[in-house]
């Protein structure tokens, strides 16, 4: 059997999931026995025109991103979107919550008319995508099944369930209990609910399931002290794009 | 099942612990957890006695873990090993409400196909009850499902009495386990008479919460299928499975295969699902069989009050409140089996559905 | 058995393999060591080390010892997988699971098989085994209906049934191609030209969900009653064997109860059809 | 003598994208320019009108490689407002994760990015086949960092327990021991890291600068200090607008920053220019065996610097655990209810792996960002950059194109630059001028 391509590309956000590869450490090492990475800029200097499996991270911001995702879809026989950024939008988004024209000027001040940028959105706003890693970073152990489903041909596992699952079962008392709001309720599982672990609240970094209750969590959100305009304002700090 | 003409011992509390803790076995006991309880490894047992709430995970996270892996294999030459869990504990502390949980638990991992890892790990566990002589909290209501009693399952049933335990031995393995123990004595009509005056305090501390008695539950529910109560309580619900997680008695399962990156040595892994999550039902055409919350909840509560309970002719609920204690949507099975009573209509039920293996077709 | 690893699939291997459409392909499989005794009706859970495992109804006579069928549509990862394989390869099997059809109780009895789209897969084992013990029966019709010509299965066998003089079979399709020359429609029209006799017939119905409605007023309208009827359900399932809680439907396991139902038993299951 | 016209397109081996313009006609430098190609991201007006609790969420996601650093820039900065001074053993816990963030930046940026040049490949991946040991200690080494910070903040890249005035998660002592006893056991991976950088010959190019880095503390330290300069002058960062000028070049398409002069230089050899004595004994011992006598002025050194910082590092870090084991770790949860916000403004600055970072924000009495402000390393160093460039290429002008494409990419990536983090403050694509 032949190994498939492997390229890595990224567009706007922090290259952190790229990192999070390089973070598979030993893993990377069995990684490169199954796949032929062809193109990964942050630590390669080879680039190659044919692929068969793009990661994409990042979101798009530009209007010169498009063309260039374009070019990849075409090549790749398989598009993934690696992270949040590629797969929801991310981070990125609080921006689209604001006049472009302001947010430029905030940053940029008089130089603002050189920029050009777009509501910032996930990659399958512009072009077809096959799988998705969703995290901010994305998860290494979904990498792995990733991978390894793709090259065995199974289905990869995505829970399509929210973090709360997660977090009782790592048997964290519930952000709520403690009196911190928590998006756990509402969002997507597969980071084994690391942040309430850690004693912190999710912020929901991989987005909505497709089952959700918005308003029930907004009324308890509302029960915990948060204004509607603040409970609101919560849901839009990583799920921007589903406005 | 307890034979009340046996002879009951008495054992000081750190005498009996020092001794647990010699015994050959990795000992899980009820700790604090910034507030709460959870079962822990711990390498000294101090248990919360009536401050005791029910830990965040009830015990079947011992014998049946949330990921269980069933087999290893290798891909290519299609070679199978099993993994045996060979963990030898005693669970301490362990309440009524879960060891009667745990009775549930056997029959239906036992019932039909036998299920070789749940009894594996049941085998090699060894249930140190404590029991419980005033309600916990609120939120549960034991005693309203018939659960608070508890008969059989344990190994040893502790009653706290002080800086001693009063003890009922539950098996064979329980007598063993007290034979090799020398510092205990027996009762003395003093104790017994303690023992009963707590006894007696408890059946005014236990009072029933529902409306109507434990045995009518599964007629109520039978009643309830068109209530406009589950869409009520479907506006509410989060559908975000923590009651699944939590309940003792709650042992849907999914699997899935993994491989590890080498494509060639993988497993098949178990894992806890839950009826309230939407994909449950999910089948490859892309059909869900309950795709509302409202189906998903009616569903849940039927299980543990109606369907299963029809069959073992016990409540599958055993009262332990976790769902409640933890539902952010405040979803509590007093309130539903409640509203559903007051808002029953006086029409004749529907025909009982035949019970798991009644009529059967072949 | 009962007492063994109840998730451990033994292995069979794949003797013959058969394209029928572009979706589904039957294969033709033989346990390593011993042999599969079931029933018609019942199923067995496909296995694919490293990819999962499906329920899959087998399609073949029970008589037909040593060896069984099944018939799998590609759809998901356990069955694309198991279509990319050929003649040779392994895989697990474990089962046979669930209840069958009730075939004792209907010696003698007249028996209408309807299937739809897939459903056939499971009949056609019992509608088999009818015509290989022929005298045990009354009368057999079977009705079948598919979206289109290209998705009828077994047309060889059925070309075969359709000239045998003791059996009715009629085809229908929803949209016909220009060779087709058959009926045209749902099902259900059938049912009103088949010549039904309303004393001592059974009726076993397997289809997608929707058709089972329409075929149970239809059958009603012509003197079946509901307690001679049977269908079978499809549920999602991990395990097969009444534990995974996926089949749940009100308080019936599909794989333990099922997933054969009477209709009259299924009435009182509102979460069934 | 040879021209050269090349647009080398997204420049590998660095965080983030930039191009390379090189046009030498006859010998002679007609442009050379380092172009920040990346997309804006526009972290600063992210930032305003969020509460001071989204903070970290966001600017953590400025860049993977420095999550820390930023996270902790931004808690500062949030501190500084509302007059919250964290206790010591916060302060402890922050700057393992800083020794945490450092090590791994600066090994991955060694092995990873820049060693290839040196051993003479494209990438560290050709090295799994011919020295499986290098790369296998690189990701030891790297790996043992990100433990580090995941036992303590959940994991690397944006951690989740670092919150204003302290953490939501303290590491549990058994997981300190383990990790205190594989620092320990570093010392040959740290040897045999040095033998390997030691052989390397780097491009001998020298050229004055000025060298920034907080400093005045009494030890050695990433998490604090005020800015000094080797210029020999010391101001409080407060005040760092004061003397950290960004301005806009004609024609670059990029904001650059001075401090005394046109251009300064920020990172590790900066840091170790300045604090040289401050450094832990074994640090001193391989810096002398590794040929490093401050203060150097050649850039390429700058890869040098990161080596000795990291055997800085492990040391402090066995330092820092056995401090932390010895006393009792006192949780306050949840933290949220010992923070008083305040109106006011405050600047948070740090040691990120690249040079100093500065975060600085405005917040309103309800705990809401007015105004921010954040000036990332990478965008100071890149007027030095270039100053660079055109003093090196001068000297190089007579060896092959390949050599001198090889030589200048060299030279920037040994500044280890981080685009992607940069790009929020820099001009990006001036459009229309191309
Ligand atoms: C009793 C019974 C008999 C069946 N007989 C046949 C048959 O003869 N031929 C045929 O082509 N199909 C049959 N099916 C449907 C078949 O089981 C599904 O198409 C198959 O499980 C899809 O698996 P997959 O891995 O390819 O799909 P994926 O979508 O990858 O499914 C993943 C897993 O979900 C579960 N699942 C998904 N869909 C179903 C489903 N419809 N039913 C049960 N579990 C599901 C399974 O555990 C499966 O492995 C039958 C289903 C049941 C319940
Ligand atoms: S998803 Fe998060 S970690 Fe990944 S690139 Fe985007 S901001 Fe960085
Ligand atoms: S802390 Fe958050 S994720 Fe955990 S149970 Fe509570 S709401 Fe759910
Ligand atoms: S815990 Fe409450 S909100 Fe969550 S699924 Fe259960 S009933 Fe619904």
């Amino acid at each position: 059997m032949k190994k498939p391509t492997v390229a890595f590309f990224d567009f706007t956000c922090c290259e952190g999931c790229q990192l999070e590869v390089s973070n598979l450490e030993d893993k990377l090492i069995d990684l490169l026995k199954l796949v032929d990475i062809v193109m990964f800029r942050e630590v390669m200097s080879e680039k190659s025109d044919t692929y068969d499996i793009a990661f994409v991270e990042g979101s798009i911001s530009r209007e010169i991103d498009i063309p260039r995702l374009e070019g990849i879809r075409k090549k790749a026989k398989i598009l993934v979107a690696l992270g949040s950024c590629a797969a929801i939008g991310g981070i990125n988004c609080i921006k689209n919550f604001k006049d472009l024209e302001d947010v430029k000027k905030i940053v940029y001040g008089k130089d603002a008319g050189h920029f050009n940028t777009i509501l910032a959105q996930p990659i399958d706003a512009v072009v077809k995508v096959e799988h998705y890693l969703y995290g901010c970073p994305m998860i290494k152990e979904e990498f792995v099944d990733l991978v390894t489903s793709l090259i065995s041909g199974k289905k990869p596992v995505v829970p399509n369930y929210p973090v709360c699952v997660e977090c009782k079962i790592q048997e964290n008392i519930c952000m709520f209990h403690k009196g911190v709001y928590c998006l756990g309720p509402i969002t997507r599982a597969g980071c084994k609910a690391i942040c309430t672990t850690y004693g912190n609240s999710c912020e929901g970094c991989r987005g909505l399931t497709d089952d959700v209750n918005i308003n029930s969590q907004t009324d308890i959100m509302k029960e915990h002290g948060l204004s509607l305009d603040e409970a609101l304002s919560k849901f839009k700090l990583y799920g921007g794009y589903l406005r | 099942m307890r034979n009340q003409k046996e002879t009951t011992y008495i054992a000081n509390k750190d005498e009996l612990c020092s001794y647990l803790l010699t015994l050959p076995y990795n000992i899980y006991a009820v700790t604090e957890k910034q507030g709460r309880y959870v079962f822990a490894n711990v390498d000294k047992i101090s248990d919360p006695g009536d401050k005791y709430t029910p830990t965040l995970l009830p015990p079947k996270k011992y014998l049946y873990p949330n990921k269980e892996t069933l087999f290893c294999f290798k891909k290519t030459t299609e070679e199978i090993s099993e993994i045996e869990d060979k963990e030898e504990r005693i669970l301490f502390g362990i309440r009524p409400c879960d060891i009667n949980a745990v009775n549930l638990m056997d029959r239906i991992f036992s019932d039909g196909y036998k299920d070789s890892y749940y009894a594996k790990r049941r085998k090699n566990t060894i249930l140190i009850g404590v029991d419980c002589c005033s309600p916990c909290d609120d939120h549960s209501f034991c005693y309203s499902v018939g659960h608070l009693e508890v008969k059989e399952g344990y190994d040893l049933l502790l009653k706290d009495i002080g800086t001693a335990y009063f003890i009922l031995m539950g098996s064979e393995r329980g007598k063993e386990l007290m034979n090799k123990f020398t510092k205990f004595r027996e009762t003395t009509p003093q104790d017994l008479e303690q023992i009963n005056e707590i006894e007696k305090k408890k059946e005014s501390l236990f009072i029933n919460k529902f409306k109507t008695n434990v045995d009518n539950l599964s007629l109520v529910f039978r009643s309830s299928m068109s209530s406009p109560i589950w869409e009520e309580l479907a506006k509410r619900d989060l559908g975000c499975g923590a009651c699944n997680v939590d309940c003792p008695t709650c042992y849907c399962f999914d699997v899935q295969d993994r491989l590890e990156f080498n494509v060639e040595d993988g497993s098949r892994i178990r894992n806890w699902d839950g009826c309230m999550l939407r994909d449950f039902t999910l089948v490859a055409s892309g059909e869900v069989f309950r795709p509302g919350k409202a189906d998903r909840l009616k569903h849940r509560f039927n299980r543990k009050f109606h369907y299963l309970m029809n069959t073992y002719k016990k409540s599958h609920c055993v009262g332990c409140g976790r769902c409640a204690r933890d539902c952010l949507a405040g979803i509590s099975p007093v309130e539903v089996v409640n509203s559903l009573v007051e808002g029953m209509k006086v029409e004749a039920p529907p025909p009982l559905p035949s019970p798991i293996k009644g009529e059967g077709v072949n | 058995m009962k007492d063994n690893n109840i998730f451990r699939p033994q292995m069979a291997e794949i003797i013959n393999v058969e394209r029928f459409t572009g979706l589904e392909k039957r294969f033709t499989i033989k346990l390593k060591g011993d042999s599969l005794r079931f029933s018609p009706g019942q199923f067995v859970m496909v296995s694919i080390l490293g990819i999962g495992e499906a329920p899959i109804s087998i399609s073949s006579s029970p008589t037909n010892e040593g060896q069984f069928e099944i018939c799998v549509r590609k759809i998901g990862s356990v069955t694309s997988y198991l279509h990319d394989l050929e003649v040779g390869a392994t895989l697990g099997i474990r089962g046979p699971y669930g209840n069958g059809f009730p075939v004792e109780e209907v010696h003698g009895k007249n028996l209408v098989f309807v299937a739809g789209g897939l459903g056939i897969i499971p009949l056609r084992s019992f509608i088999k085994y009818s015509l290989e013990k022929r005298e045990i029966f009354g009368d057999i019709s079977i009705l079948y209906g598919a979206k289109n010509p290209e998705e009828i299965l077994f047309a060889d066998e059925l070309k075969e049934w359709s000239n045998r003089e003791d059996i009715s079979l009629q085809l229908t399709v929803d949209t016909p191609d220009e060779t087709w020359k058959g009926h045209i429609g749902v099902i259900t029209r059938l049912i009103y030209s088949a010549g039904i006799k309303p004393d001592n017939t059974y009726a076993f119905i397997v289809g997608p969900p929707v058709m089972f409605k329409y075929v149970i007023i239809e059958l009603n309208a012509e003197g079946i009653t509901d307690d001679r009827m049977y269908l079978s359900l499809e549920r999602r399932m991990k395990c097969g064997i009444g534990k995974c809680g996926h089949c749940q439907t009100n308080n019936k396991y599909v794989c333990m109860d099922g997933p054969v139902f009477r209709y009259s038993q299924m009435k009182n299951l509102p979460e069934a059809l | 003598m040879h021209n050269i016209h090349e647009h080398i397109e997204h420049i590998t081996r660095v965080e983030g994208h930039g191009n390379l313009v090189i046009n030498i006609q006859d010998g002679k430098i007609k442009e050379l320019r380092l172009d920040i190609v990346e997309a804006p991201r526009f972290f600063e007006a992210m930032l305003v009108g969020r509460s001071y609790e989204e903070a970290v969420h966001i600017t953590s996601r400025i860049c993977g490689i420095c999550a820390v650093t930023h996270t902790t820039a931004s808690l500062k900065a949030i501190e500084s407002a509302f007059g919250i001074v964290p206790d010591e053993q916060t302060v402890k816990l922050r700057k393992l994760m800083f020794n945490g963030e450092i090590i791994q930046s600066h090994i991955l940026h060694l092995y990873i990015l820049a060693a290839p040049d040196f051993l003479g490949v494209k990438s560290v991946f050709p090295l799994i086949k011919t020295n499986e040991d290098i790369v296998k200690r690189a990701f030891r080494l790297k790996g043992l960092a990100n433990d580090l910070c995941m036992i303590i903040g959940g994991r690397h890249i944006h951690p989740c327990s670092m919150v204003v005035n302290g953490f939501t998660n303290l590491p549990k002592k058994k997981d300190l021991s383990l990790i205190l006893e594989r620092f320990k056991n570093t010392r040959q991976d740290i040897e045999e890291t040095v033998s390997l950088f030691k052989n390397i010959r780097l491009p001998d190019f020298n050229r004055k600068t000025e060298y920034l880095c907080l400093d005045t503390e009494p030890q050695y330290t990433f998490y604090d200090g005020a800015i000094k300069s080797s210029f020999d002058w010391t101001i409080d960062t407060k005040l760092y607008r004061d003397v950290i000028k960004e301005f806009v070049v004609n024609n670059s398409t990029a904001k650059f920053a001075r401090a005394s002069t046109d251009s300064y230089m920020v990172g590790a050899l900066a840091r170790i220019n300045n604090g040289f004595d401050k450094l832990n004994k074994r640090a001193k011992e391989i810096a002398s065996e590794l040929g490093f006598t401050p203060p150097s002025f050649n850039p390429f050194m700058n890869n040098i610097a990161q080596l000795i910082e990291v055997v800085q590092c492990v040391d402090d870090t066995i330092e820092l655990i056995e401090d932390v084991l010895g006393e009792e770790l006192k949780a306050r949860i949840p933290i949220d209810k010992d923070v008083r916000i305040k109106e006011g403004l405050g600047v948070g600055a740090v040691e990120a792996p690249r040079g100093t970072l500065y975060h600085e924000y405005e917040i309103d009495e309800k705990g809401i960002i007015t105004g921010a402000n954040c000036i990332i390393p990478t965008a100071q160093n890149l007027n030095n950059i270039q100053l660079d460039l055109h003093a090196l290429v001068p000297m190089i002008i007579d060896k092959s194109k390949e050599e001198i494409i090889q030589t200048i990419e060299m030279l920037i990536r040994a500044y280890d630059p981080c685009i992607s983090c940069a790009t929020h403050i820099l001009r990006v694509e001036f459009e229309g001028e191309r």
